[in-house]
């Protein structure tokens, strides 16, 4: 029997997690691995939101301020143990997501950026500016997870590199199963239609503002559980988490993996999580560097590394 | 009293910077429909090269006309290596060509010039103007000419002239605007010209007011873009308003509510007349043809 | 009784009037076509019946109940349905997906079962997908089934349109040029298929050009020109008609 | 990688002449902290160039392993990761900002690696962690500095002006929580973002304010210049206050002679070097660090760049006296550092304190006629 292209981009995932960390030379690596799985989960959610409803956002590190912060508050103002933090986190980007995503939906292409935009940086300023409760630009603690803790009493000691890694991959994996079971559904396929064409999607009954509104609410309770994994993670928490860079970072690993596809994004966003681990000798050129791959694979891989390579492969396999 | 009119008159310096900016996005926009993220690159260029050209002796005026002529090249080199070659790419795409431009200059920038922070002389000197108790920099009096000065040409321009009207066609319809023999390659290198001119008109106007380095670029480029959304991206008119809109803002929330938000109150205007004039306030209105 | 009646409806663009005070009805069973020449506002009344546009004036009966200016997925669900002059598939979806996506209303349950794979959404798809392909078999597509929908050919995406409409079970389905670009063998084709959608119960209202296939298949015809009903009856009459003559004759000679 | 580090290893054992100390910098040479990264990663690299030159520590070569951060505490956690597990590092300078330092600190406290911080918040060594040390002076002494001054000159409410980036912001909160102690009064407390171009609206706020009688500006980049040029702009005839943000000659030449007459701060003896006594004791460090820095990088010396200097040499001090590279081995010895001149002030650390300055270390300093001057 054939893979569906949805067992073969998870089994490819599972045995890629389980397998790198033999070929590790140190310790270090397994940060480097839950960093692209904490980012490749936020990229997931725009694939969801823009590969497949077609819907721009350049603020969606704003819910991955949410996720994170609520990790470093929750537990201390109010006793939530973190765990819960990170859904009370996936929580309220929810509903924030729902609230503002009714009227900026609405828009389309920049204006729909802009909107986005700007509520990314509201998000942000907020974290910035409200230092009774954040502590404001400095950041601040994150109490520990304390699953090592627990895995550790049950016999299983991992050192706080190698836990975080399995944790976010396992994330990770859960994220893309999730994201894939969704393409291949009725929302999904009428999301990726009301991409194609609003009008024609409308014609066949589909709630096409509901629909965007879904995506982008999904999409936003990825980016707040990357952002909750990567507070957890660190320890430690600024608001540059929910600034514009960090939002544009998002967009640039899903469109330079394809933002059509799940395995692109993951791809994408290890790509720019290795770029400026590689670049450190030319640190000086990393920006440079990285401007110069985010234009030419939008020029010659317009769908994305991924999709673009696969389409190679297929075309020439016929 | 004076205090709102120098509330007013901070705002408006402000606003005149957003307006140059967010007016340097309209030709772009307006020949290709694109939003060129890299615009705020070109008004850090323009500044910088002015510094630079000043500093190893140039007369100002001098410095600034090759910092103008230099960045309007880049401009057009941007538009043969990024642009042009991407034609028809969705808007996601478009802009992360041109985010990664603005990195890519910036990158550049920080290799060629250095992170130091530079500025040179205001054109009419330091002394305040006095109105009313209130006081603007002679500085901020050429800014605000500058753009009010931009607008009135890119108006002229498009609508008196055959080759605005030329860029105008190009955008509603490419294929349309050559069949009727307009050359839309020379419209688009033309419009990126512009737009990268008068970024950097803008960068050398400004930089005696906020100083430049490798990346102020960014700062503009939001703020310009906001202001032209706000005003309805594609039209002059929008964008000089926007930008004033914008910077008038700013000045009366940091006066009057609180100066950590000013901010925050620009975008929350932004999103409200988004939520009623999905086009911003002179946009063009757009209907799905079916 | 009229399962769809028009009553009045007119719209202006620009001081323009595009449309103006149309009225008629749609039978269950029926085929209705409008005609007129080329800017008689044909595609105009089509989307304003269709939700696209809002009227100016006039109401549109779905059933008796009024849906003037209804968004088109509000009635899609009330049963009423369209296909487009200009095409609109989903072009980097499969000829399946196209056809499934027409299903949404019965496929479409909880975002969650669909994200955790849940049996009901599993059932759900299969059952649509099971549906779409009895329906490409319909019209002839289902070896294209597993292409991109870009990749067909003018026809096909028409036909494509049609079985897309047709998964929604509509009572009433408006074709806006079916048979537009097609070739002979295609219109043909086109034409038994609608006959057939007709036969079973369903309400047509066809705007199409060509007018062998109009006279041939249906059973009532609507003329405007410049925005106007100028006349309607049956095939017979309506050719016979010396004011449709006039106004076809008149946009001949202008356009001569 | 591992192979060679591996071989490395045995090599040092087998020929411990040709052995080399690795020392780990994470600096946010680029980035919206570059203004202050940037000199600190060319004192390092300037440093340890002149250092093996000379001979190396111990015998042995040092090498620095500097990774740029970009001023993000989630990269700068990385490279810290990195410099730990992977370089191997023996122990780490860095941490420009507030928010990189805090997120270094969270690995080398673990692996137990020294770990000297360029940044200013007190919460980096409050409460002490053991293998955490800093130079520069912090946030709070800086405003202690300046509230002793207006103390002196019977002001007792102030407007205060912060830039809302993590140097502003710190001190703002720093300064309001001290204020009381110097019966000083914030009456009018307001914000500006880094990049903004115009501050007169903020500046006519507090001048409006009834009985405000000096202003501070914490901050640094451009901000605090254009602070400047707006005060002199809306003649605002009142004491004005920059903090250690600005200590440098780059800060006069932006906000122009003119416009920076009489403002004051508390800054470092480098800045006045040909002020200093010829006996004071920074300075012959302090002449030897302006003079090497402005020859090899053509931009005068700032205390960013201060801070990095004492870092390497806190570091380089202790590891000679401590006669070994062993992590543990340099913390003890950095702790146990005793009158080490540098050219912030005169170190001295112990358990219970590891920023080892005072506030003697800092000298109110105020521009005349476009130079710095000490105020007696």
């Amino acid at each position: 029997m054939r893979l569906t292209p949805k067992s073969a981009t998870l089994l490819a995932l599972v045995v890629l997690i389980a397998l790198a960390p033999v070929f590790f030379p140190s310790g270090f690596y397994y940060r480097v691995g839950a960093l692209i799985f904490v980012n490749a989960l936020a990229v997931t959610g725009i694939v969801i939101l823009t590969g497949w409803a077609g819907q721009i956002s350049l603020g969606h590190a704003g819910f991955a301020g949410i996720g994170a912060y609520a990790c470093a508050l929750a537990p201390v103002h109010w006793g939530i143990h973190p765990a819960l933090a990170v859904l009370l986190g996936a929580a309220v980007s929810a509903v924030l997501a729902w609230l503002v995503g009714r009227p900026i939906l609405r828009l389309k292409g920049y204006y729909l950026a802009v909107a986005s935009l700007g509520m990314g940086i509201l998000i942000s300023m907020v974290l910035n500016n409200e230092r009774e409760l954040t502590r404001g630009p400095d950041g601040i603690e994150v109490p520990e997870l304390g699953l090592r803790a627990v895995l550790k009493d049950a016999g299983l000691d991992l050192s706080n590199g190698q836990f975080w890694y399995f944790f976010c991959g396992i994330v990770l994996i859960l994220g893309a199963w999730l994201a894939l079971n969704l393409r291949d559904s009725a929302t999904g396929r009428a999301l990726r239609a009301l991409h194609g064409s609003e009008v024609a999607a409308r014609t066949v009954g589909m709630d096409v503002a509901k629909l965007k509104l879904q995506a982008f609410v999904i999409s936003a309770v990825y980016a707040s559980v990357s952002g909750s994994l990567l507070a957890l993670q660190n320890k430690f928490i600024t608001p540059d988490v929910a600034g514009f860079m960090h939002s544009v970072e998002m967009v640039t690993m899903a469109v330079l993996g394809g933002v059509g596809s799940v395995a692109g994004a993951i791809f994408g966003a290890a790509v720019l999580t290795l770029l400026p681990q590689v670049l450190t000798v030319f640190a000086e050129y990393e920006q440079l560097v990285l401007g110069l791959v985010m234009v030419l694979v939008m020029i010659f891989l317009r769908e994305g590394v991924v999709p673009s390579i696969l389409r190679k492969i297929r075309g020439s396999g016929e | 009293m004076s205090e709102l009119l120098q509330f007013l008159l901070s705002g408006v310096t402000v606003g005149a910077v957003y307006a140059l900016v967010a007016l340097g996005f309209t030709i772009i926009y307006n020949a290709s429909d694109v939003v060129n993220f890299a615009q705020g690159e070109f008004v850090m260029l323009g500044g910088m090269i002015t510094v630079m050209a000043y500093t190893a002796g140039a007369p100002l005026p001098l410095a600034a006309l090759a910092a103008v002529l230099a960045t309007a090249a880049l401009g057009v080199a941007m538009n043969k290596l990024a642009i042009e070659p991407a034609r028809g790419a969705p808007v996601v795409s478009l802009v992360i060509i041109t985010i990664g431009a603005s990195i890519f200059i910036r990158g550049a920038a920080q290799l060629v010039f250095g992170k130091q922070i530079h500025t040179f002389p205001a054109f009419s000197g330091d002394d305040p103007i006095r109105i009313l108790g209130a006081t603007i920099l002679p500085q901020s009096l050429w800014v605000i000419a500058g753009s009010v000065a931009v607008f009135v040409g890119l108006w002229l321009f498009f609508t008196r002239t055959l080759l605005g009207r030329a860029v105008l066609a190009t955008s509603n319809n490419r294929l349309a605007a050559q069949l009727v023999g307009i050359n839309t390659p020379f419209v688009m290198t033309l419009s990126f010209a512009m737009s990268a001119g008068i970024g950097a008109l803008a960068g050398v106007l400004v930089t005696p007011i906020t100083m430049t380095s490798y990346d102020v670029g960014l700062a503009f480029a939001l703020k310009g873009f906001a202001a032209a959304m706000l005003g309805g991206m594609g039209n002059p008119k929008g964008a000089l308003v926007g930008g004033f809109l914008l910077g008038v803002l700013e000045g009366l929330t940091a006066g009057y509510i609180s100066s950590q938000y000013k901010d925050a109150a620009a975008f929350i205007v932004i999103l409200a007349v988004l939520f009623f004039l999905p086009q911003g306030l002179f946009g063009r209105k757009s209907t799905d043809r079916v | 009784m009229n399962l769809l009646s028009i009553e009045g409806l007119g719209i202006s663009f620009g001081g323009l009037k595009a449309v103006n005070d149309v009225s008629f009805g749609v039978k269950p069973g029926e085929i209705v076509s409008v005609i007129g020449p080329n800017g008689a506002g044909k595609t105009t009344l089509f989307n304003m019946i269709s939700g696209v546009y809002q009227p100016g004036s006039g109401k549109v009966l779905l059933n008796g109940e009024d849906v003037t200016a209804m968004s088109p997925h509000l009635l899609a669900r009330r049963g009423m349905c369209r296909t487009f002059q200009n095409l609109q598939v989903f072009q980097s979806m499969t000829v399946l997906e196209n056809t499934i996506a027409g299903y949404h209303l019965q496929e479409s349950g909880s975002v969650l079962a669909d994200l955790l794979n849940l049996p009901s959404s599993r059932r759900r798809a299969k059952e649509a997908e099971a549906g779409a392909r009895d329906l490409l078999k319909r019209v002839g597509l289902e070896r294209a089934a597993e292409r991109e929908a870009g990749s067909l050919s003018y026809g096909s995406l028409k036909r494509l349109e049609i079985a897309r409409a047709m998964a929604l079970k509509p009572k009433v389905l408006l074709l806006d040029e079916p048979a537009a670009g097609c070739n002979a063998v295609e219109t043909e084709e086109i034409d038994h298929l609608i006959a057939e959608i007709a036969g079973s119960g369903v309400a047509i209202l066809l705007v199409e050009h060509d007018m062998k296939m109009v006279m041939r298949i249906s059973n009532h015809i609507v003329v405007l020109d410049h925005g106007e009903k100028i006349a309607e009856g049956d095939p017979a009459s309506v050719s016979q008609n010396p004011a449709v003559i006039a106004a076809y004759l008149g946009a001949e000679n202008a356009a001569g | 990688m591992k192979t060679f580090l591996t071989t490395t290893a045995l090599v040092a054992l087998a020929l411990p002449a040709m052995a080399e100390i690795k020392i780990g910098a994470s600096i946010s040479a680029t980035g919206p902290a570059a203004f202050l990264g940037d000199p600190e990663l060319k004192t390092l690299e300037m440093l340890v160039e002149d250092l093996n030159a000379k001979g190396g520590l111990n015998g042995e070569e040092v090498v620095l392993v500097a990774y740029d951060d970009n001023g993000d505490p989630n990269k700068a956690r990385t490279f810290a990761t990195r410099l730990v597990e992977d370089d191997e590092v023996v122990a780490i300078i860095g941490g420009t900002t507030t928010g990189t330092t805090m997120s270094i600190l969270a690995v080398t406290e673990d692996a137990e690696i020294p770990f000297i911080s360029l940044a200013g918040a007190i919460d980096i060594i409050q409460p002490v962690k053991p293998f955490t040390f800093k130079t520069p002076h912090t946030d709070r002494m800086a405003c202690q500095k300046i509230f002793e001054d207006m103390q002196k000159n019977g002001i007792s409410k102030i407007g205060m002006i912060s830039g809302t980036d993590g140097f502003g912001a710190s001190m703002q909160a720093q300064c309001k929580e001290v204020a009381p102690d110097y019966a000083i009064e914030i009456i009018a407390d307001e914000t500006y973002d880094p990049k903004d171009a115009d501050m007169t609206a903020q500046l006519t706020k507090i001048k409006g304010t009834e009985g405000v009688q000096a202003i501070l500006n914490p901050g640094f980049g451009q901000g605090p210049s254009i602070v400047t040029r707006n005060v002199k702009q809306l003649a605002i005839d009142l004491p004005f206050y920059q903090s250690h943000g600005v200590a440098s000659d780059g800060f006069i030449e932006l906000a122009g002679a003119d416009a920076s007459e009489g403002v004051r701060l508390p800054g470092t003896a480098l800045l006045v070097a040909d002020l200093l006594a010829a006996d004071d004791p920074q300075k012959p460090v302090v002449d030897a660090y302006k003079a090497m820095f402005e020859e090899k990088t053509g931009t005068p010396v700032g205390t960013f760049g201060g801070y990095a200097h004492d870092a390497f040499l806190i570091m380089t001090d202790a590891i000679t006296r401590a006669g070994s590279a062993e992590p543990a081995a340099i913390r003890d010895a950095i702790e146990a550092t005793s009158g080490l001149a540098g050219t912030t002030g005169i170190y001295t650390f112990t358990p219970e304190d590891h920023l080892g300055l005072d506030l003697s270390a800092f000298r109110m300093l105020e521009i005349q006629g476009g130079k710095w001057t000490l105020v007696q």
